[in-house]
């Protein structure tokens, strides 16, 4: 009774003849602004100029949403997969669904422990974190301090990323803290990232702490900000560093008025370009060659990957990333910062 | 006084049995009077359906029509739960994290500890009966409103699943039959074997209902509705079950897809028990009083306290099913489990169905109408490909358009007077 | 009839934060007889009954039942000693029909099945016993029937039951007049059944036609309770409206003090104390 | 006493769903007269005045006002027109006080604020016309009334305004003897000051003692409109019960055919048709 | 019929003023009765900052007081526009992002647009009134419940501040005047001159009425008693005032820090402002009659929709001023600005408060009372330096304690029969 080759099968049907089509699939649009800002329009520029199919969709942080739509994905008939994982387990779940069905994986920017996945392209989480703790150090050296106290300001307690993070910077500063050159401060993750609740939490940990913060540590540039209006009612801002991540338009604009000490640059560019020139290869059953391989601890096998290495942004080489227009003059220099803009030399 | 011997007479005539045509006519005056019972979800279902299956043919794919159910389930066992609460115009906040618990439970006895998966399943049961308890005894004994108590275990059962954690890793769920839950399908046969039986038990309790009610002399509809009752169910099952048993893999060589979803069968055994357990047991019944006035349920000698409580541990048993399904679909549980809207989307499809708010108004059957108007919705724009903020907006937009129809429905009745 | 009175009460008192609604009220009612209880608007009467029936928690006073001290601490405790009650303010539940309404806490059952034909067939000889012939179908919401329909329901829940003692309060005022005297014709026969009831009423006539015993609610204070044959319509009109009458009553009208001697809380209740 | 009624209704038809409640209903009422609407439990009394306070909307028939063909499709324009209705069921908002509740949607105000100290002097001025003696305070919400209480509520709320046409729904069902006196009197005080007064009542004597008119409903026919003179206490009992008296009344009684010829819609509110 | 001369004196008789001891008697009586207003919040309020000063001595700095206030300020603005909406038995769930959509429309005005403050100031609200005026005839005209039109708010705003936000980014929100709002403080000599005024003010009020009142005859508090009230107001404002203008800078050569906080007056303000709406004018009267009796308010002629739609023009409003509050506070709008747990902490704060979900019952102060719980929660918190985990679960046990004062003292209540 089952007409096999009947009914909704069409896209589904025969392996042999699949036009090439790309799925992507965005973690959430409120972590950072990368995704939706960044990553999508740089996916978008490539999958267009190599003329093919694509459907890039967010899975706004819900991993049931996620899963949902890594469905709606195979069912449209895509031929390759690029996902940038909510959590490993759902993740895992969508790989080896996307792989029963012959479907080309990708994991992007995050790897999928113990997944399937073809091809690995990212930054290194641990390393943007390395880069916030020794940046801080820096500035913490070129203020002066003594035994300075440094609070963390840490990303979302539900989101694996944020726990890479602060491994990195941990990695950097722990050793300070036994060796008593640091004093540990306050320690608090920040629920969902919200910038909001970022601000009450900081402001506690310096009514807490009777003001004695002199580093913070903030997980990206949104909860720097939140740090550095809380300083600002205080006083204290530029002269407790805070750290940062994402290069925004604001984080930019702080380090620029010395607010801010430092951020991390991730070139999403240059990743992204990585990123689809795989997917439209293996889209249209290619295979390449990446050269490096990554170790997934959980899964035991090595993994093709393209890694690219993230910078930390000072007030000297905020133009760097002006230059690689990741931001626009136009958006940074604005008002009050076309002056600093030109301190800084950009031009 | 003088009409003494006229009353007499109503209740020992025998009642005749209405013909079919004024049964038919009596329905319809009732749905232009605005009593239209499940109507008004199913064509907000229809129009939604249509919309899509218009603008994204692969919609309609038997395939999609699977994962429909799969992607639905958790939300739709939450709302189930959330119906009984809600019927006694209380809320539960606390249900989508609590299903968050029961499966960092699950996940933490079946993959840390290696029990098998019974013993997971159980434990997460018993955690969402615990949890249930404590809420229902919080709001029947000590007298604090339902929205503050369940608030105050929307934070610190968010706090419980980031404990259980680990402070944020996921813990995988690897057993098979767990897996199976939300993955696999039923054989084909199993399928059908199953709809028959089903079928068969509808028709049995509706004929034997027909014939008792008959033999006392009591109202009954036509036995020839009866008969198109039972046919209009077979049909509509067999479609589905026909579709869902038609070959959906992309790639048929590599692995055939298949048969009914293993979830189906458990809404719908949960859909039968719980309505059962509303329409025909004093226990539902004394729910539905205490929703419509509790005042008069007291008078009448129901304890109130207990059947508050009660709810309130159906309502975390159920969220203790949702979350396993959500963990065995997700192959895993994370901190963010039963969080995001999982919550808002279970109330929502309570009372896009049709519950009310304000207690003594609502059926499970509710909360499956709702849950797939939700599920519809969201696998809808998932195939539409829109950027993250159109599609918020695009989705709240659909969300209300499949009210309105509901709304613009019932508004006859409100203007007839009969609300 | 018979020597020991079903229920008796003493000394209840029951405030409502600083208003005093019942002051040391002496009460009885006795098996096989009818007893009135009068009084004007607001003086205690509902309030009375639901101390009676353990909606409200009496501040001071015992309850005695067929002799025995008890405690009604909830409707379930007075149902259980076989108390039903027909409330003032009806109490039905919207959303349920007829039929649901008139089981409600009590429904017949076959296995854990509600066994709903055997109540609709109940609830239709009941209700035909009491005169109502404009309800369309047993099955309707309480919530669209008539002002008489909803209090007719309500009696008939309440004379389902074996019950040693029925409280009507206000039990026809919204009847027509054929329901009016099914109704007292039913209140009759309970009592002569052997049934202990209390009917509370503004209408003389009524009272008059039914009751053995007449008490009378003062104000919060229970001014009279005497055999219905010892004392005239006029003069219980006059124990309602002013506490006393001839040798019954209040014992000083005029300064109103209570027989338990709390003059200045009386006061406080003074007529025409409206502000 | 006036040619034009002040109100007439023309053919008035209401259905609930499938159930028809009212067939072809005319009535009048006219000005300096009290016109009393009697009938069984559920002949469509309450009904009647929620169509004509605009609180159901009828499916057919007109509505004349002073002459005048009008529309009334809310409680604002019946109140528009200066018609005031005490409704069987109240509706008071119980979280408000008795002054809150009296002067609902008519609130006195001294520019933007609420000119409490007048509104509290006029409610009791008007209650104590009422015979109300047992309200503690005006401040008090009314869901603390009695039963009695209540309703007094409700009646002083719809006589403080200068209206054309008052209506009252079994105004006196909760009250006290001397509440009722105080109440018949203040409806023929309002007709002798020339406005038109109906009066839905179950109690026959009051009926007499104060009415001009009766108007008798029989399963949502109107059956007979007489002048109060014309008509016996026991044809008014025939008619309500049975639907015809002698020469009044449904034309053939037994088939119980309306005189719109709907023969069949009728014989299914046949009496004992209870199910 | 024999009585109607006695009762005619009645009102007629000129009202004594009670003595000062009788008043004092009967509130003690009216609070072991159960009818205790305010004084279960406060008394929560009390009990959970004894607590968290035990625990961090530095809660009950003077800095620490002040943070307090501007911390909590945007919850508790969102919350008192819920109290109209809760007031009428209807919910917003939108408020939250409504409050996002707001900021975002002032970022863009006064950042990327670069117009003055006051235009995106003007912006937000108009953009709040829109919102609301949308949300409310929704649910009053189409009528679909609000439950669920505020769903559909809801998605549709989060997609909407994203993009406002294109698709994601800060806005930085640098205008003086807007940041000075949740940043900055009243001179101390202004916040004695304000409080001056709000003192005279409420005297002023309290004696005319009274003077009013006892001129007609009507019953009065005593004038002792008036008296009392106006020196208790004028004792504890004083002490806030003098603790706010009290240093609080951690290096006094750097910076002066001290003053009240700008936020302050603002909330105060529109508290006496919607205050004096719903207790003295005719609209906010039926505002509690549609919320007590929706058919009752309508037959007395009240128009029902109208007043709906109001409220949820309030409603929108007043979470537009909260997003600005947020923005200032922030320097910044983000795309979960009124995301997160905003929403139902403000409708948590309200019910804490004393405002029923069901309608009918609630004071804007109640908002402010239960607002000032929520952020005393995190607040003390914020000071205690758990994990996150741990630190949800503490906030859920604590809030849960708050409201169990309030749930013991109203047990009474219900017992003595007046609930
Ligand atoms: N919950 C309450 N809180 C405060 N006062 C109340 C409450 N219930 C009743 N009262 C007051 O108690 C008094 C007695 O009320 P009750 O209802 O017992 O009167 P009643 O005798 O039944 O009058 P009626 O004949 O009008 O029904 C009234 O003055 C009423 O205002
Ligand atoms: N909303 C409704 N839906 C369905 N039927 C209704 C509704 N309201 C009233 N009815 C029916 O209409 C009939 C007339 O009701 P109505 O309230 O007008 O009677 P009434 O004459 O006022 O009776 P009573 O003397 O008992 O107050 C009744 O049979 C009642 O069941
Ligand atoms: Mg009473
Ligand atoms: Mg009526």
């Amino acid at each position: 009774a089952c007409g096999d080759n009947s009914g909704g099968s069409d896209q589904a049907g025969g392996s042999s003849d699949k036009k090439p089509k790309i799925g992507v699939i965005l973690p959430d649009s409120k972590s950072s602004a990368r995704w939706e800002g960044a990553d999508r329009k740089f996916l978008e520029e490539a999958f267009k100029a190599a003329n093919v199919d694509y459907d890039i969709q967010n899975a706004q942080g819900d991993k049931t949403q996620f899963q949902t739509i890594a469905d709606q994905m195979i069912t449209n008939g895509v031929t390759a997969l690029m996902i940038v994982n909510l959590d490993s387990g759902t993740g895992k779940a969508v790989l080896d669904k996307a792989k029963s069905q012959g479907v080309a994986t990708i994991d992007y920017d995050r790897l999928t422990l113990g997944g399937s996945a073809q091809y690995y392209v990212s930054f290194d989480n641990e390393a943007v974190g390395k880069l916030q703790g020794e940046g801080l150090s820096k500035c913490l050296t070129d203020k002066g301090a003594k035994n300075p106290v440094v609070a963390y300001l840490n990303g979302s307690p539900t989101d694996n990323n944020a726990t890479l993070f602060k491994n990195g910077y941990d990695s950097v500063l722990k050793p300070k803290f036994d060796s008593k050159d640091y004093t540990k401060g306050p320690d608090q993750a920040v629920p969902d990232w919200d910038n909001t609740q970022a601000a009450t939490i900081f402001e506690q940990m310096l009514t807490q702490t009777k003001g004695k913060i002199d580093g913070v540590l903030a997980a990206n540039d949104g909860l720097g900000n939140a740090a550095i209006s809380v300083l600002k009612k205080n006083k204290l801002n530029g002269k407790v560093p805070v750290t940062g991540q994402d290069a925004t338009v604001q984080g930019l604009q702080n380090i620029l008025s010395g607010d801010q000490c430092m951020t991390v640059y991730k070139a999403i560019k240059e990743e992204a370009k990585a990123a689809s020139d795989l997917a439209i290869a293996v889209a249209k059953g290619e295979k390449k060659d990446t050269g490096q391989t990554v170790k997934d601890p959980e899964g035991g096998r090595d993994v093709a990957a393209v890694l690219l290495t993230p910078k930390a942004i000072y007030k000297e080489n905020v133009k760097d990333v002006v230059a690689d227009g990741f931001v626009t003059k136009e958006e940074l220099c604005t008002g009050n910062y076309a002056k600093l803009c030109a301190d800084a030399g950009i031009s | 006084m003088t009409t003494t011997a006229v009353q007499k007479e109503g209740p020992a005539a025998v009642a005749p049995e209405p013909s079919v045509g004024s049964h038919v006519r009596n329905y319809w005056r009732r749905v232009r009077g605005g009593d239209m019972g499940a109507l008004p979800a199913v064509a907000g279902l229809i129009v939604l359906c249509t919309v899509f299956a218009m603008m994204r043919p692969s919609f309609l794919s038997a395939g999609n029509f699977a994962n429909l159910f799969t992607q639905g389930a958790a939300v739709t066992l939450i709302a189930m739960g959330l119906v009984f609460v809600l019927l006694l115009g209380e809320i539960d906040l606390s249900a989508g994290f609590a299903s968050g618990v029961c499966a960092a439970v699950l996940a933490n006895v079946v993959t840390v500890l290696g029990y098998p998966w019974y013993v997971a399943v159980l434990a997460a049961i018993v955690t969402g009966v615990v949890i249930g308890t404590v809420l229902g005894f919080l709001v029947a004994k000590i007298g604090i409103p339902s929205f503050v108590v369940t608030l105050a275990g929307f934070l610190a059962f968010q706090g419980i699943v980031l404990m259980l954690m680990k402070e944020g890793t996921n813990i995988s769920v690897r057993d098979e039959t767990l897996v199976a839950i939300a993955n696999r399908n039923l054989s084909p046969v199993l399928g059908w074997a199953l709809l028959a039986v089903a079928v068969a038990g509808y028709a049995a309790v509706q004929l034997l209902r027909h014939r008792n009610r008959a033999a006392r002399g009591l109202l009954t509809d036509p036995l020839a509705v009866v008969l198109a009752r039972i046919a209009a169910l077979a049909v509509i099952l067999g479609i589905a079950v026909y579709v869902l048993n038609l070959e959906r893999s992309r790639n048929v060589l590599v692995v055939s897809l298949k048969g009914v979803p293993i979830v189906v069968p458990i809404i719908a055994v949960l859909l039968i028990v719980w309505t059962f357990v509303l329409q025909r047991t004093s226990y539902g019944r004394h729910i539905y009083a205490v929703g419509g006035n509790t005042e008069a349920a007291r008078r009448a000698g129901i304890n109130v306290d207990r059947i508050r409580i009660s709810v309130f541990v159906i309502c975390s048993s159920m969220a203790a099913v949702g979350g396993i399904v959500a963990a065995s679909r997700a192959n895993s549980v994370d901190p963010n489990t039963g969080g995001s809207n999982v919550l808002l989307y279970a109330v929502g499809a309570a009372v896009i169905g049709g519950t009310s708010l304000f207690g003594g108004k609502g059926r499970v059957l509710d909360a499956v109408l709702g849950g797939a108007v939700v599920a519809v919705i969201d696998n809808g724009m998932g195939l539409m490909g829109y950027s993250a903020g159109v599609k918020y907006v695009v989705t709240g937009v659909v969300l209300l358009l499949a009210a309105s129809v509901d709304a613009f429905s019932r508004r006859r009745s409100a203007a007839t007077g009969t609300r | 009839m018979s020597a020991t009175p079903l229920l008796e009460l003493r000394g209840i008192d029951k405030s409502f934060g600083p208003v005093q609604v019942l002051r040391d009220v002496a009460f009885a009612a006795h098996p096989g007889e009818v007893t009135a209880l009068v009084g004007d608007n607001g003086a205690g009467k509902s309030t009375l009954v639901k101390c009676i029936s353990g909606i409200y928690p009496t501040d001071a006073g015992e309850v005695l039942f067929d002799g025995k001290p008890v405690s009604i601490n909830s409707p379930r405790d007075a149902a259980a000693l076989g108390i039903e009650v027909v409330y003032q303010d009806l109490a039905l539940c919207d959303n349920l029909d007829i039929v649901q309404n008139m089981f409600l806490g009590r429904e017949k059952r076959s296995g854990i099945v509600l066994d709903e034909p055997t109540m609709e067939q109940m609830a239709a000889e009941t209700l035909a016993g009491l005169s109502v012939r404009t309800v369309k179908s047993l099955r309707q919401h309480v919530s669209s029937l008539s002002g008489g329909q909803r209090q007719t329901v309500a009696i008939a829940k309440a004379v389902l039951w074996n019950s040693k003692l029925v409280i009507l309060d206000e039990p026809t005022a919204a009847l027509g007049v054929a329901q009016t005297a099914q109704v007292l014709e039913l209140v009759r026969r309970l009592a002569d059944n052997g049934l202990a009831v209390v009917l509370i009423s503004h209408n003389m006539n009524d009272v008059f036609a039914v009751s053995d015993r007449i008490a009378a609610l003062y104000l919060g204070q229970m001014v009279a309770q005497v055999k219905t044959t010892d004392i005239t319509h006029s003069q219980v009109v006059e124990l309602i409206t002013a506490g006393r009458s001839g040798n019954l009553g209040l014992v000083t009208a005029d300064a109103a003090t209570g027989p338990n001697g709390n003059g200045a809380a009386t006061a406080d209740t003074n007529p025409g104390a409206v502000r």
